[in-house]
């Protein structure tokens, strides 16, 4: 078995050869690229936790770099899953893609191995490398996409760098106060510490990376643009996987460093900072919910509903009692599927339509039933209903936020729930069902090698919906590891104190259930298939039936509603403009091209230096 | 981009008659529209100048469905006008009756059948129910319960028998009775309210300028009412008012219409009252009534219907049948100019307020 | 005739000379005017309070070859009514449109169109409207026999067995 | 013994859901002064519409009506019909709340997948009004979990012993109730499928074999709603007082509804949280504070 | 005829049929003045399971009240296509049965079984709401006997009726400036 400190470094040489690869063949690249990733997967899986390694030292004895724990191999395989089955889809979508497919999956493999040092890594400081190794691979993949998309990375990786700063700034800080930076070491000492400030001041800085990541409120506006531009599979990357990392240091912020220990309960035993956290969440619902169901873009539209789901994340984490802290850890893995389940469906739509814009699609279905299928389960376990997988972290969530007594929370929840129905119900509506359009007759299904790891995922949601005893397994371990009251589960059956579920029993009755249906619909008489364009149109002709199919301004009723809502997007665009200004009439004073300017600058430069007599 | 062509009618339950709309809609507001008529067309112009003057009896209550009784006067007034004949006076008071029955038949139909679009269906079922005992009036008056074909020029068929008299009062007596149950229902419920103010406005200026008459002028806040500006029969005779109301929405045409029929039993009641014994008719000229001419003449001829100015304009050339009839439909402005520029705009949701409150009537449109 | 018409007719006396006035009752006139005069009557009878358009509409004097115009104008002020008439030739219906001065007019002299054949200067929407298909003369004008068409297009019950099936008939119009 | 248990409450699903339909008609006609249909007269109209030869358009029209029925099915079974519970200790609040999902979001792709605008604009709105009952509902319901510590629905009826919950929290109730009559599609809620605006709007492409198993879904999803109500808020029944009570509560809505027009869609937003989640908000402060009857 | 036989499933369906009678809210003459009294609360047609339905999609009865242009009957032609099978179709007033009063008219037609298949007429103008009430109870007496059987006749003599369809409209689907 290769070690980490390898794995990664052949990641690293890997990323050289793809490049080499990609030039002289794209298929040939992408296949290496897929069987590497395949290959991590394989080693994550099997490797053993607890496992420590040194991959270098930096400040002495110091970083125990990496270490295997229950929660990095899970956020780990859950990551690689997605990564691998994205790097699958690749193969055949990159034959399309024409900008820089070479330098496009090289940085894959960089950001994979930043992916894998982060998950692994032992301290802070380690992370923090690895965590801007994996931003710069992405970083660079992002303004592949559309043409005018270079303003998104620089978004993106401002936002990131906002986050990964504060972190950094209380890595630094930690290291001055206690001169240690592992996890358990740091968790150790802070618990001792007597200063409250001083944690409320780390662990909110820690978390910060995360929030800029997962796109929590504030730090939430980089997800849309991004989104809305990245390369069509890379954001089944980067809502799938990238996100999480936000979740992952999100996880350790708060139960590495045991926040329920380290400060005073607040509210039925949840401390302040979780509180305020949760709120954050709670924000990030909200907005993500209602922006998420203004959009006309489908991919802005999931970018909308990744940060409301963030936001559930980062509300189950921060309950931290059993219940609430697995329904977070299992809504990482939910989230991670359907999402990418999602965006792989909208870029084989985009593969063959060439638009995101949902009022210029309609009536894939009868095209593309495959990725109308991808579509179908992806929306159902991301809107949370029964028999897939995203129900059960909707209901643990909801179970302790009950148990908690917490009811605004858990009307927001609600609210991000039923809300789910709507936005998802949109792109479905606009581009999979209705009447096709005249210009996408001819469109034909994607070819098989994309179709592979869209249904793969089909299949994984529902395993896991009726049989997640794997998932329950890991989650139990971590709560285990991080000091929670493991949850009680059997398999199939679930159990809380508010009371418990039999998945297997839904599952069951469920296909009961059709099947009755199936009986009733068989013994009578067959239904007369006709034409899409055969509609009732309240007596009257239409043969345009481009003109037949509704699906701009779907909920322009609601959406009138908060026409005038504030948007922080403006807000940060209106400080750029003001930093823009600033940086105008600086470069105007400073760097005036009348010989004048010079002089006087010089002048005042020269005065200065007298003044302090340098 | 993103426009949906929705069609409201000529089979869509939100639209009253056989009558189209074509609406361009983005989101859920209308963004263009297009009326399309001529679903009931007859080509009824036509037919009557290939009929004799008084074959035409049998055809003229058929061009408006709701309220047939103001063409058969407009139809007898116009050739009494031409013809100068002198009706005698019992005659004009019962045409008189029988105009403000048809308008509080129509009425209790229209005003309640806000219930349609507003989803309160038991207003609407309340309202044709009650209006089926004018209906019973017509049927001991006239035989028949639509078409009734009573008015005939030179005065009306038969005369009003004390006993259809109390009938009528009766049936005025519990008509009254009934309406303040609807002013329970519908304009005191909250949700109606918010459902019909502000809705499908139309303001002074633009429904002058447009030439649309009846409620919709009225709700705009002016008293204009052919009843009163340019009094035919007797109506200068009868004390009543002509209810306004200021905002020109759906509400206060909705409402004006309920106000109507208050003023209507009081005409009726006062008719009963002022009546003079004497002859129903004169006889049109000797021998058979077919063979009857009018002299050469012409004549317009307009009266208040419940939707406004409706109108018969009539043209002899001394012959056995009239030389060309034609007819102003009362809601051609509001069905035309107004779908076409004040329909975009609203809200699907309120398009079948809008029609049905701006009185959108097809076969007066149509012919 | 009231005072306030007197003086509109005295006023389009002033523009319009050889004027026929001829009074049908009390509150109705009726002028007849040349065509091209029309329009300043027209607007003369809006300016002086006659400003509702009640109808356009056309009579087809065949033996004469022309066609009578007729705009009846009311008044809200005092309830009298104007019949603006005025012949033009029937070869070739032309006239000039009105719809500046009354929006609703546009669709009066598309309905005339599509009736007469009259057509209107100014007014390009002249697309049918009421008849879709139709393939005859202008149905309004004398010359076309309706029970012609009727009989050409739609066949009418013929009281022998040619058809399928004899649908069951109930008596409707009597009691029961 | 399960399954001749969920058998027996779909068959009561089936048999009192359609009678009550038709004499909910019954006491509509009787309002609007007149004499109504007959009883069985739903019945009949199912298995017409069963009968008839149907129009389909397409794969998805079809899978959308059997997920729809399928769900309902499913979310029945798992209701406890006062003491005839199917699956014990598994009567999940959520889980039925959720699973109903199934039915409206397959309901919704079937009539969606007509290709019809006026569908789509019903579904918008359905999903729409969704939004405005569904928060206040819940809020309402978690208080009465937190109350009782269970979120089991027979087990929230078994607490009932001292008083019904409708008298505990009767604000609560309250709340609960009008969101029964949005989840009933009852007027004033009835916007998705306003006949005179959408032509029925998500129906408006739903002929005969179709229109009957929507029928009999649209007769499912009401006895799970009432039935969910009647079991949390009215206290301990059996079988027979569970009927009972299930009846009064669906002739209140009927009667409700027979004299109210309907709403404007973002109305039915506004009004749910305007007055009743703020209701809600207000119960669940009460339960907080302990301040329980 | 042959269209006659039914099978035993088919006589159970008939007598369901005729007792839950769905008609088209379709307006397309005159004679929809006489509806709603006999749907409302004076005559109440839902005592015998009638009622209006929104599209033609649910409706069992398509219900030609009163006279019919030609433009009214090219949407009446589509509106009957689009009913699922088995349909009705009852013509209502004298105008469906032979022209009337608009006998001569150059825009409405005179008989209405030329173009569909037509199984019951009311005759009149304008028919009584009893009259109407009688007609349904006929109705469901011949859909019970198993003769209101139009809908099979029109798929039988499909070519006759289309021909027919063709001779009085020009073209039954109009594409005209206002159908795009």
């Amino acid at each position: 078995m290769i070690s980490l400190t390898n794995l990664i470094l052949v990641f690293l040489i890997g990323s050289i050869v793809s490049y080499l690869l990609t030039k002289a063949n794209k298929i040939l690249g992408s296949i290496f690229n897929f069987l590497l990733i395949s290959y991590a997967l394989y080693v994550v899986w099997n490797i053993k936790v607890g496992h420590e390694e040194v991959l270098f030292r930096i400040l002495r004895d110091v970083e125990r770099t990496l270490k295997v724990t229950n929660l990095g191999k899970y956020f780990a395989i859950v990551s690689l899953i997605v990564i691998s089955f994205v790097a699958f889809f690749i193969i055949e979508w990159i034959r399309k893609k024409d900008i820089k497919p070479a330098a496009f999956n090289s940085f894959l493999l960089l950001m994979v191995s930043g992916i894998l040092g982060v998950f692994f890594s032992n301290d802070l400081l380690t992370l923090y490398i690895f965590w801007e190794i994996a931003v710069l691979g992405s970083f660079l993949i992002v303004p592949m996409g559309k043409k005018e998309s270079k303003r998104a990375a620089i978004i993106y990786v401002v936002t990131s760098a906002i986050g990964s700063y504060m972190y950094l700034f209380a890595t630094f800080s930690i290291y001055q106060r206690y001169g240690i930076l592992s996890f358990e070491q740091v968790s150790q000492y802070l618990a001792n510490d007597s200063s409250n400030l001083f944690k409320w001041f780390v662990i909110l800085f820690i978390a910060s990376a995360g929030i800029a990541k997962s796109g929590i409120f504030p730090l939430h506006t980089w997800l849309r643009i991004t989104h809305g531009n990245a390369p069509d599979a890379f954001s089944a990357v980067l809502s799938g996987q990238l996100v999480k990392m936000g979740s992952y240091v999100l996880a350790i912020a708060l139960s590495v460093f045991p926040t329920t220990q380290l400060f005073s309960s607040f509210y039925h035993g949840v401390p302040l900072l979780n509180y305020v956290l949760i709120w954050l969440g709670n924000i990030s619902i909200l907005i993500g919910t209602f922006m998420a169901i203004r959009q006309n873009d489908m991919k802005q539209l999931i970018a909308f509903s990744s940060i409301a789901n963030g936001g559930y994340i980062l509300v189950g984490l921060g309950i931290m009692n059993s219940i609430g802290y697995a329904g977070g850890l299992f809504h990482v893995f939910n989230h991670a599927i359907a999402a990418a389940m999602i965006f792989l469906s909208f870029a084989a739509v985009v593969y063959r339509t060439g638009t995101t814009k949902i009022d210029e699609m309609g009536g894939l279905i009868w095209r593309m039933p495959w990725t109308f299928v991808t579509y179908l389960v992806g929306i159902i376990s991301l809107a949370g209903i029964p028999p897939t997988s995203g129900f059960i972290s909707k209901w643990m969530i909801f179970s302790s936020l009950v148990s908690k007594g917490m009811f605004i929370t858990l009307a927001i929840t609600f609210i991000g729930s039923v809300g789910s129905f709507l936005y998802v119900f949109r792109p479905l509506a606009g581009v999979f069902l209705g009447q096709l359009k005249r210009k996408h007759s001819d469109v034909k299904e994607v070819p098989i090698i994309m179709l592979v790891p869209m249904l793969l995922f089909v299949i994984l949601t529902i395993l896991i919906g009726v049989y997640p005893k794997p998932v329950l397994d890991s989650i139990v371990s971590i709560e285990n590891e991080v000091g929670i009251k493991a949850i009680e589960h059997s398999g199939t059956i679930i159990k809380t104190p508010l009371g418990q579920w039999n998945t297997l029993t839904v599952f069951t009755m469920f296909s009961v259930g059709f099947i009755i249906a199936a009986i009733l619909y068989m013994i009578f008489p067959k239904g007369k298939k006709v034409d899409l364009t055969d509609q009732y149109t309240g007596g009257e002709y239409l043969y345009n039936y481009d003109l037949y199919h509704y699906a701009t301004g779907f909920y322009r009723f609601i959406e009138r509603l908060y026409d005038k809502h504030p948007s922080f997007e403006k807000l940060y665009e209106k400080l750029v403009s003001f930093f823009r200004y600033i940086g105008y009439f600086t470069y105007k004073l400073v760097y005036k091209t009348s010989p004048s300017g010079y002089v006087f600058w010089i002048t005042i430069v020269i005065l200065i230096l007298f003044w302090v007599r340098w | 981009m993103g426009e949906v062509k929705l069609f409201f009618g000529p089979n869509h339950p939100g639209m009253h008659g056989n009558f189209s709309v074509h609406m361009y809609v983005e989101g859920d507001t209308v963004e263009r529209a297009r009326p399309l008529p001529g679903f009931l067309h007859r080509g009824f112009e036509k037919l009557m100048e290939r009929r004799l003057w008084y074959q035409n009896l049998a055809l003229i209550p058929r061009i408006c469905v709701p309220e047939p009784d103001i063409n058969e006067v407009c139809y007898a007034m116009a050739i009494e006008k031409i013809a100068k004949i002198d009706v005698p006076e019992r005659a004009q008071w019962i045409r008189m009756i029988i105009l403000e029955l048809a308008r509080i038949a129509s009425h209790m139909m229209s005003f309640p059948g806000i219930g349609g679009p507003l989803g309160l269906y038991t207003s609407s079922f309340w309202g044709v129910a009650d209006r089926d005992r004018i209906l019973d009036i017509f049927e001991s008056l006239t035989g028949a319960r639509i078409y009734h074909m009573f008015i005939v020029p030179g005065g009306v068929r038969k005369d009003l028998t004390p006993k259809i008299q109390d009938l009528i009062v009766k049936t005025l007596d519990y008509i009254e009775g009934r309406l303040p149950d609807y002013e329970d229902l519908i304009f005191k419920n909250r949700i109606v309210h918010t459902r019909l103010k502000g809705i499908a406005l139309l303001d002074r200026e633009t429904a002058l300028e447009l030439g649309v008459t009846g409620v919709g002028l009225r709700a705009t806040g002016v008293p204009y009412d052919i009843r009163k500006v340019d009094p035919y029969l007797f109506y200068d005779k009868v004390d009543f008012e002509i209810p306004t109301a200021t905002d020109g929405d759906a509400y206060s045409r909705v409402y004006l219409k309920y106000l109507e029929i208050y003023q209507s039993i009081k005409i009726i009641r006062q008719c009963l009252e002022k009546m003079p014994e004497g002859k129903v008719n004169v006889p049109l000229s000797e021998g058979s009534a077919l063979r009857y001419k009018v002299p050469k003449g012409q004549a317009y001829v307009h009266i208040e219907s419940t939707r406004g100015e409706y109108g018969y304009f009539m043209v002899s050339d001394g012959g056995e049948k009239p030389y060309r009839v034609a007819v102003r439909g009362a809601s051609y402005p509001q069905t035309f100019i107004g779908v076409e520029k004040y329909l975009p705009g609203t809200r699907i949701e309120d398009v079948p307020i809008w029609l049905s409150t701006m009185d959108v009537c097809a076969p007066e449109v149509d012919r | 005739m009231t005072n306030s018409m007197n003086n509109t007719i005295e006023r389009l006396k002033s523009i319009i000379r050889n004027l026929k006035v001829e009074e049908i009752d009390e509150r109705e006139v009726k002028i007849e005017i040349k065509p091209e005069m029309v329009l300043n009557a027209l607007s003369l009878l809006k300016g002086s309070g006659y400003s509702h358009l009640s109808i356009i509409t056309a009579v087809d004097w065949i033996e004469e070859n022309k066609f009578e115009l007729v705009y009846i104008l009311f008044s809200w002020n005092d309830g009298g009514k104007f019949i603006v008439s005025t012949k033009i030739d029937r070869k070739k219906a032309k006239f000039v449109t009105v719809k500046h001065l009354w929006p609703i007019a546009r669709y009066y002299e598309r309905e005339l169109h599509e009736f007469f054949g009259i057509s209107f200067e100014g007014n390009d929407d002249m697309r049918p409207l009421f008849l879709e298909n139709w393939d005859d003369l202008p149905p309004l004008r004398k010359d076309f026999d309706p029970m012609e068409y009727s009989k050409k297009k739609f066949p009418d019950r013929e009281y022998h067995k040619d058809v399928i099936h004899e649908a069951k008939v109930i008596r409707g119009d009597l009691n029961g | 013994m399960t399954v001749l248990r969920v058998i027996a409450v779909l068959l009561t699903g089936f048999f009192v859901g359609l009678t009550l339909e038709g004499i909910a008609r019954k006491i509509m006609a009787r309002v609007q002064r007149r004499y109504g249909p007959p009883w069985y007269q739903n019945f009949i109209d199912v298995f017409k519409a069963l009968s008839k030869r149907g129009i389909s358009h397409g794969w998805i029209f079809d899978f959308g009506i059997l997920m729809a029925l399928g769900g309902v099915i499913a979310t029945l079974a798992f209701v406890p019909l006062g003491d005839l519970v199917a699956f014990p200790g598994l009567d999940n609040i959520f889980i039925i709340v959720y699973l109903f999902a199934v039915g409206a979001l397959g309901m919704a792709m079937g009539m969606v997948g007509s290709g019809n605008p006026n569908a789509s604009i019903g579904v918008a709105r359905a999903l729409t009004q969704m939004l405005g009952y569904e928060v206040p509902y819940l809020v309402a319901i978690a208080g009465v979990l937190y109350y009782y510590k269970t979120s089991s629905v027979s087990g929230l009826m078994m607490a009932q012993q001292d008083t019904w919950t409708l008298f505990k929290m009767p604000i609560g109730g309250i709340v609960a109730f009008i969101s029964l009559l949005g989840m009933l599609g009852k007027k004033p809620f009835d916007t998705p499928i306003a006949p005179a605006e959408i032509a029925s709007g998500p129906m408006v492409e739903l002929s005969a074999k179709y229109m009957g198993l929507l029928m009999l879904m649209h007769t499912f999803s009401i006895f799970v709603e009432i039935s969910l109500f009647v079991d949390i808020f009215l206290g301990i029944s059996n079988y027979l007082t569970f009927l009972l009570k299930f009846t009064v509560v669906w002739i209140i809505a009927t009667l409700i509804s027979a004299v109210l027009p309907r709403f404007r869609i973002e109305q039915v937003v506004k009004f749910y949280w305007k007055v009743p989640l703020s209701l809600a908000f207000v119960q669940v402060l009460f339960v907080l504070l302990g301040w329980v009857f | 005829m042959s269209t006659n036989e039914r099978s035993i499933w088919e006589k159970i369906a008939d007598q369901l049929r005729s007792k839950s009678l769905w008609m088209l809210h379709y307006c397309t003459g005159c004679g929809a003045i006489e509806l709603p009294p006999s749907m409302t609360s004076r005559f109440d047609m839902e005592r015998f399971g009638m009622g209006p339905m929104a599209t033609p999609r649910q409706a069992d009865i398509l219900f030609i009240t009163g006279y019919l242009s030609a433009k009214t009957l090219r949407r009446v032609i589509y509106t009957y296509e689009q009913m699922p099978e088995p349909k009705y179709v009852i013509g209502f007033g004298s105008c469906t049965l032979n022209g009337g009063i608009y006998y001569d008219s150059y825009a409405t037609i005179n008989r209405l079984d030329y173009y569909i298949p037509v199984d019951l007429y009311i005759a009149g103008c304008m028919p009584r709401p009893e009259a109407l009430l009688e007609a349904f109870n006929e109705l469901m007496r011949m859909i019970r006997k198993g003769e209101a059987n139009g809908w099979k006749r029109y798929k039988e003599n499909y070519e006759w009726y289309k021909q027919n369809q063709l001779r009085s409209l020009g073209e039954v689907f109009i594409h005209d400036e206002f159908h795009e």
